[in-house]
């Protein structure tokens, strides 16, 4: 579904993303993982069309992402899930909501959409009509993936989906991702808990300082010798 | 920064202090223009070019420099030569408090805050008759009347202060702070240097020698009037000259007002008769396509040392 | 680094010695300009054009230019003394600065023999510190700051220019006989904050003080004001029997909308020339400029007529000139403007007859015995002091007088010997118009 | 008691006038973080369209405007697409660059009219300009109230196209977050042109509504500017109804410096004003309205 090929980024004149490949095929979830600063959210900004490659190109279903303006991802079934929220703080939840399905797609199943997300997230519902900036971290997190589904996707893109979230919340969020995934959207995932990360995905790649370290089936990479050390702190 | 630095200046400095007396007095004139710009610029890139903070109403301190000089002379028949001293003296006993002021804004909002600040100057000067002679203006006497060498030899000294001002702040560890400040105020707030105090530091030289450039013009003009030395299109043409030169760049300025001036003269006086009313549209046209094309001026863009401090610009590196 | 600093600190020291020493040697080292006397000159005669042309107030600076070329063409003097007259016009665009670059060049560059120029109080002032020193003979067209013609300037000639403190010398005479008996007791007195309207407030404050009139308002506005109407709701509260209004065209223009508006009532409205007096203030005031009084420096219909250079010509032709030539009315800046030509041109002639050649010098000793009939009177060059202790060099005082504004034609009503129309006072309320 | 009541009147009709201005500012300041110094020599530039009109055709600006308005949507969505867009994310050592190009392209608009209309004043004078409703010992001016009114329905349509349109959500979400608007699949390019021609047009809009109480010059700009940027401030930055209210509160500090201060500061009224809602209420009314 989405194919990263050897792509090289720079921030001005220094280099960020060395050679990083890597596929997501439909259905999956697929795990970015990566201490803070290892270019995971470069990844994500530059198959969102933010940043550009100097080097190498990305394929969406067979589509060149590389040339495209960033705009442009959402119409092709692109979700990009913000680290940091990235909500619009002044709108309301609704507002907010509605932002997500601006495509013609979208739009046309907006309702539909919008009962979806308030049977995934109930408390969303409750707050409608308060303006996103007064959320909590939880609800800010609930309301962000909301704006995703709203958009009816075939790939959703989550930046740190559990940052800065309580224990509990971490839970119910990594159920609820598997529950979007159960429900027919691909998701590709950047996380820097590893251990719930991992458990949850098809398949996973580690990013260490700009390049790919390490990859392979979830399961698997949570019993590698490297990530138990490095990451599990075992 | 190699040795060849100084040689330019040196011949520059030989070419302006030996040239004007073979020059007619219409051409010493716009040297004088040009030098006092050269000033005014010079003065404005401290704070505006280096410390970051652009100010859109610098007219204020030109115009309180002049006020400076020509009050001592309407109220107690002073020479305002002597406003050399009182006029930036003025300009920056005013600026403190307005810098403490505007200072606690940022971007844009710092840019609109002088100028309304500048336009309040020049409304209390209009109206309080009793202190500035309000509309009236002040005429003062020419000390020398035809010659024009010693009002020129004065305003390159005062454009030679401003240079050598700048360029021993920009070596001096302020130079450092100034551009953190400008990088990334947080940032330099981080690492302990407390910006409102740093800006100061760039605001009162900065004030100084644009009002000394007030004084001058008092001086030499023999006639000021709030609307003269107060309005928008003076803080826009230090900018704008600024611009010209390249922001934060030694040189830049100094060449920015440089041609500025020769500019718009050029164009006004010769050719002007040719191209008729529209002189002025073509100059505005200039000055949209300098902004637009080549934003870091001419130094800046010129060279590659667009930066002073380069190293010390922040990269992000990795994720955010 | 070291090596920088010192190049940078001994060029400094270099510069400084020489700001302070070169002053002293200057004299001798520039060339000296004046070429040797006995040498008649042949070229053309350059009279300097110096006005905003382009800018915010080019429609006068260009009012002044036109009328300029318009006397020139009417007098039909091409040469003088063998030599052509040739204009050398530089545009100023309003800014004091520019006005002495063009100065500068004018007197230097250009070598013009006089310059006719100033439009704004402030580019006047310069214009004619530039002409004083650089010996220049310079005629002011409008700028009426007092203080142009009081600093002693030999070189500057203020022609039918009026100092602003003048502008309203006629209007005394008809308060004293016609406003006071007919009740005018308390006056609100508003002027635009400008040297003009400062200067001439000065002028009207001191003269109803001294007439026991009461001012129950007086205060400076902004004439880039939108709505004047607060002004005027505070002028009304102040209950005043006449409004004493110092404006330029468009205020002038809101200002008499904006009194209807507010049914502002009082027994006489008295504007202090500028605006009132403009063709374009009744276009843009309409109906409401009616019965307003205003003091009045020149008008289409003041009997001024006179001969030079053999022509005949009347005030009347002027103005139907410029209305022919450029299709609008002109005021009396343009008057002005025509009437420095005449004074100029006057100047000229009388040199060539007196058989000297036509140079600066003589231009200047010339203009100071200027005595000449023109479009604003007549204008003699005189050093004379006023009632205001302000004295003036070099400075004619045209006739000023009043009128008033009756179904949309400015009449002229004071001195009642050359009046176009009675006056009417008091005048009838709004609300009966 | 007249004099109040006439201050209170004057102010209010005068902010009305003012809001429509600051409201294209508002929409530009607010949402695109542009501060636009050319917005009052656009909105000149506006005031001569409806003043051709006026000339050419006999239309009264309240009618012109509606070709006015086209025609510096147009103007406003060519700048910022090819101008002012290209400057905000160019790299310069300066980052109020932008500022100073809407100051420059201020100027060349001025000097564009001066060539083509020269300097002199011009006004649209009708008798009806004059007509007025009496209170007692205060008046109305038809005009003005009649401008009032188009105001409010200016503002009341651009409230309902920023809450309740797509596009109006659009141009909010730009505003607050320009990378999650992209991810959103906005075309932040397209959104920001568009809503500078449509700021632009609202300031045809109060141009027009100010041709027919107040003459016309090249110059006449700059200080609409200043009050339009007084306003947005005063009001919140991006808030219709900050602006509004800002308006309201602008016209009558002005009405009310003008009488019971002086008329010559008046204008420092509104300076300070500014300043203190920058340094103590930087939101602006639209905070305190929203407690």
């Amino acid at each position: 579904m989405l194919k990263v090929n050897n792509i090289d980024v720079y921030y001005g004149d220094v280099q960020a993303l060395w050679d990083i490949s890597f596929e997501v095929k439909e259905g999956e979830i697929v795990a970015l993982l990566g201490s803070n600063g290892a270019g995971k959210t470069t990844t994500l900004n530059t198959i969102s069309g933010l940043l550009r490659p100097r080097k190498g190109n990305i394929e969406f279903l067979g589509q060149e992402l590389t040339k495209l303006p960033a705009h442009k991802m959402a119409s092709l079934g692109i979700a990009h899930v913000p680290e940091a929220r990235k909500l619009f703080p002044e709108m309301t939840v609704k507002e907010n909501l509605l932002m997500g399905s601006l495509m013609p797609e979208a739009k046309a199943r907006r309702e539909e959409s919008m009962e979806r997300v308030f049977t995934i997230f109930p408390i969303l519902k409750e707050r409608a009509w308060q303006a996103a900036g007064t959320l909590s971290g939880g609800e800010s997190q609930m309301l962000a993936v909301g704006r995703g589904i709203m958009a009816c996707p075939k790939l959703m893109m989550m930046d740190e989906p559990s940052l800065g979230l309580a224990p509990f919340l971490v839970d119910e969020e990594f159920k609820v991702i598997e529950r979007i995934n159960r429900e027919g959207i691909t998701i590709l995932l950047v996380e820097q808990n590893v251990a719930h990360a991992l458990k949850a995905c098809t398949r996973a790649y580690v990013l260490e300082i700009g390049r790919i370290t390490l990859q392979g089936k979830g399961e698997k990479l949570l019993h590698d010798k490297h990530i138990e050390e490095a990451y599990l702190g075992i | 920064m190699a040795k060849k630095s100084w040689f330019l200046p040196a011949i520059l400095g030989i070419v302006a202090i030996a040239l004007p007396p073979f020059l007619g007095g219409y051409f010493q004139h716009i040297l004088i223009l040009v030098m006092m710009w050269v000033a005014m610029a010079t003065g404005w890139n401290l704070l505006g070019g280096y410390c970051g903070q652009a100010s859109l109403g610098s007219a204020a301190f030109f115009g309180l420099g002049a006020y400076g000089a020509g009050m001592l002379y309407l109220h107690w028949g002073i020479s305002p030569w002597w406003g050399v001293i009182a006029g930036p003296l003025l300009a920056i006993v005013v600026a403190i408090p307005i810098g403490l002021v505007t200072f606690r804004l940022r971007g844009g909002y710092f840019v609109l805050s002088m100028l309304a600040v500048c336009e309040t100057i020049r409304i209390i000067f209009l109206n309080w008759v009793e202190m500035s002679a309000g509309p009236l203006g002040i005429v003062i006497e020419r000390t020398w009347g035809m010659e024009k060498l010693p009002y020129y030899y004065m305003v390159l000294a005062i454009a030679a202060l401003s240079l050598y001002v700048v360029y021993r702040l920009m070596k001096s560890k302020f130079g450092y702070y100034f551009v953190s400040i400008r990088e990334d105020q947080d940032a330099a707030e981080g690492l302990g240097i407390p910006s409102t105090k740093y800006k100061m530091y760039a605001l009162i030289p900065c004030a100084g020698i644009i009002g000394l450039a007030g004084a001058f013009y008092m001086n030499y003009m023999a006639f000021i009037e709030p609307n003269t030395v107060f309005p928008l299109i003076i803080s826009a043409t230090m900018i704008l000259s600024v611009m010209l030169g390249g922001p934060g760049t030694f040189w830049g300025p100094a060449l920015g007002a440089t041609i500025f001036v020769l500019l718009s003269e050029l164009l006004r006086a010769f050719a002007g008769p040719v191209i008729g009313t529209i002189h002025y549209l073509i100059f505005a046209l200039i000055l949209v396509l300098v902004i637009m094309f080549l934003p870091n001026g001419i130094a800046g863009e010129g060279d590659k040392i667009k930066r002073l401090f380069r190293g010390k610009k922040p990269v992000y590196v990795g994720g955010e | 680094m070291k090596k920088v600093k010192l190049g940078l600190l001994l060029g400094l020291v270099v510069v400084l010695v020489a700001a302070f020493a070169l002053p002293g040697c200057a004299p001798e080292v520039a060339p000296p300009e004046e070429e040797e006397e006995e040498e008649v000159p042949t070229g053309p005669i350059k009279i300097g054009i110096n006005f905003p042309l382009t800018g915010a107030k080019a429609n006068f600076g260009t009012m002044d230019w036109l009328s300029i070329q318009l006397a020139y063409a009417k007098f039909g003097v091409e040469e003088v003394g063998g030599r052509p007259i040739r204009f050398v016009i530089e545009d100023n665009r309003g800014d004091p600065a520019t006005a002495k670059s063009a100065f500068e060049k004018l007197a230097t560059l250009d070598e013009a023999d006089v310059v006719l120029g100033g439009y704004t109080s402030s580019c006047g002032v310069v214009q004619a510190a530039a002409a004083n020193d650089l010996k220049v003979p310079f005629l002011i067209c409008n700028s009426s700051k007092d203080a142009i013609t009081m600093e002693g300037w030999e070189w500057v000639f203020s022609g039918a220019r009026v100092p602003a403190s003048h502008y309203g010398d006629n209007m005394w005479p008809m308060i004293d006989e016609v406003l006071m008996p007919g009740g005018v007791s308390k006056v609100a007195l508003f002027y635009e904050m400008t040297d003009w309207g400062t200067s001439s407030a000065e002028a009207l404050r001191a003269n109803f003080e001294a007439r026991g009139i009461e001012l129950v308002y007086d205060e400076p506005y902004d004439s880039d004001a939108i709505d004047l109407k607060p002004m005027l709701a505070a002028v009304k509260a102040a209950k005043p029997d006449m409004i004493m209004a110092v404006s330029y065209l468009m205020d002038a223009s809101l200002i008499a909308r904006q009194a209807g508006e507010l049914r502002l009532n009082v027994l006489c409205f008295m504007g202090q020339a500028g605006g009132y007096t403009m063709p374009e203030f009744v276009v843009n005031a309409g109906e409401n400029a009616n019965y307003i009084l205003t003091t009045a420096l020149w008008s289409p219909f003041a009997p001024w007529e006179g001969e030079l250079a053999g022509v005949k010509w009347t005030n009347q032709e002027y103005y139907e000139g410029y209305l022919g030539s450029y299709g609008a009315e002109p005021d009396y800046h343009g008057a002005q403007g025509f009437a420095q030509w005449m004074i100029c041109l006057d100047a000229l002639l009388r040199i060539d007859a007196a058989g000297e050649t036509i140079n600066r010098e003589t231009i200047r000793e010339a203009l100071t015995e200027t005595k000449l009939m023109t479009t604003m009177g007549l204008i003699e060059h005189k050093d004379w002091c006023d009632d205001m202790g302000h004295c003036y060099t070099n400075q004619g005082l045209p006739v000023t007088y009043v009128t008033q504004w009756q179904n949309l034609v400015q009449e002229w009503v004071w001195p009642v010997e050359a009046k176009s129309a009675d006056y009417i006072f008091p005048v009838p309320k709004w609300e009966e118009r | 008691m007249a004099l109040f009541g006439q201050t209170i009147i004057c102010g209010f009709l005068m902010g009305g006038v003012y809001a429509v201005i600051a409201i294209g500012m508002t929409l530009i300041l607010g949402v695109m973080k542009i501060i636009n110094i050319g917005h009052g020599h656009l909105m000149m530039v506006a005031m001569y369209v409806c003043f051709a009109l006026f000339t050419s055709l006999g239309l009264h600006p309240y009618i012109a405007m509606f070709v006015a308005m086209p025609c510096l949507f147009g103007i406003g969505y060519l700048l910022q697409r090819y101008s002012i867009h290209r400057v905000r994310f160019v790299d310069t050592i300066l980052p109020q660059t932008q500022v100073l190009l809407t100051l420059a392209i201020g100027l060349v608009f001025v000097e564009i009219i001066r060539v083509i209309f020269k300097s002199d004043f011009r006004s649209v004078y009708t008798p009806f300009s004059s007509k007025c409703l009496y209170i007692g010992d205060m008046s109305i001016s038809l005009p003005q109230l009649i401008s009032f009114g188009i105001a409010m329905a200016f503002v009341a349509g651009l409230h309902i196209l920023l809450t309740r349109t797509d596009f109006g959500r659009s141009i909010r979400a730009t505003a607050q977050d320009l990378d999650a608007a992209k991810y959103m699949g906005v075309d932040a390019l397209r959104v920001s042109s568009l809503t500078f021609g449509l700021g632009m047009a609202l300031a045809a809009a109060g141009g027009a509504l100010l041709l027919p109480i107040f003459y016309l010059f090249p110059d006449i700009g700059v200080p609409f500017t200043i009050k339009a940027l007084i306003i947005t401030i005063l009001g919140g930055a991006g808030s219709t109804v900050g602006a509004l209210s800002g308006g309201l509160v602008f016209g009558m500090a002005e009405s009310l410096g003008a009488v019971y201060w002086a008329p010559g500061y008046k204008d420092v009224v509104g300076f300070v004003i500014f300043l203190l809602v920058l340094l103590f209420m930087p939101g602006g009314l639209k905070t305190v309205i929203k407690r």
